[in-house]
């Protein structure tokens, strides 16, 4: 499972891409963010405030409630700013 | 083709685009181009703003937009230019224009698409300044002004 | 000066007058320009449209027009062109474009100037089609967009 | 007095511009249009629905009771279709 990162959540874990194996165990995106953060203290304290943290799966905008499973591509990234 | 969308980092001429989208539609009466431009205020300058996007889902969100705006308001036609990358104070970030039989309709679907576009679509805006590069923060008036289409 | 308003017979083109518009504000986040077309539907076409006007009262009706939109939109400049005389189907008629920090001001600006134009200016439409000339009738949403305002 | 005449209303008098000289019991924009009507069957032909009749007292657009006194030019025409 491929995971992207944007903007300043790309800047903070300094990397904008990485390749994941998550366990059964995972089977929402927020189950998916908690795995990440276990894993990772960096992330954790990215994740902190998780309604400031959207969601997109296989390149559709969704809510953290969402089933990863067959996921190919989860992106991780802050409050739009467009325009 | 009713609709364009283009993602480009390159700078755009505002008034070429605009007489571009006017070309001739003999059931128009009303055009509304709306553009956005890079801020530098005197309090608070800055030298530039780097736009950082997810290619796919912002075309696919800024079409959806598109879309939904010509159904809404029976639109003859939508074209929305959105840079990337860096962009300096005066220059357009964004242009977004619609064609419509009447003024009403052309001005609330470029609204609409505008309200949409500004917290729907996975751009990041950063500015650098005096004080180094900050990332520019969502505002709850963009999320508001979402809001009132629902 | 922030306020240009302009009447004139000839034809004029609506992105060198947005080019010209968006010339170097630093302050300007936002632009909106309106560009009203003469149109000609197939089910009742028509050949040209002739503009009538009272000239030292339309002059002064929409620099009216246009103060009021800057004083209540805090719009950093507006510009409004106006034609009269003969036009054809594909021709722009009217041009107003509104400057301000953000998109909600120059919007509302725009359509601001745009609904009392059409019912507070003194012009006046004549259609010239295949049942000879016509005057345009004024519409009552003309009248009720400008009262959305009070 | 100077009075203009647009649109469907000069087409229909055949003139846009006439100078005119209303009695002292003119008092109002009403009166004078009564004054013209009396005086003439295509005005009071054009004049039949008041309300759609706008007016201008010396370039600036006004209300049928306004006083004339003293105006220079006083200007009728059909409800306005700009843009």
């Amino acid at each position: 499972m491929k995971i992207l990162y944007f903007a300043w959540l790309r800047e903070r874990l300094n990397r904008g891409e990485e390749t994941v194996f998550p366990p059964d165990s995972v089977k929402t995106i927020a189950d998916l963010m908690d795995w990440l953060a276990e894993n990772d203290e960096a992330i954790a304290l990215a994740f902190e405030k998780r309604d400031l943290i959207k969601t997109a799966l296989d390149e559709i905008i969704v809510e953290h409630d969402t089933p990863v499973k067959d996921a190919k591509t989860i992106a991780f990234f802050p409050p739009m700013t467009g325009g | 083709m009713s609709i364009i969308v283009r993602l480009q980092s390159e700078i755009f001429d505002p008034g070429t685009e605009t007489n571009a989208f006017l070309k001739a539609n003999s059931k128009a009466g009303a055009a509304v181009t709306f553009t956005g431009l890079v801020r530098s205020e005197p309090k608070n300058p800055i030298t530039s703003l780097t736009l950082e996007h997810y290619p796919p889902v912002a075309q696919a969100q800024l079409e959806d937009f598109a879309q939904k705006a010509i159904t809404r308001f029976d639109l003859l036609k939508a074209t929305i230019i959105h840079r990337y990358g860096k962009m300096l104070p005066g220059e357009p970030i964004v242009q977004v224009m619609t064609l419509a039989p009447h003024r009403r309709a052309a001005f609330e679907g470029a609204e609409f698409i505008m309200d949409f576009l500004k917290t729907g679509a996975p751009f990041w805006k950063k500015e650098t300044g005096k004080n180094g590069e900050v990332w520019v923060a969502a505002e709850c008036r963009d999320d508001d002004a979402r809001k009132r289409w629902e």
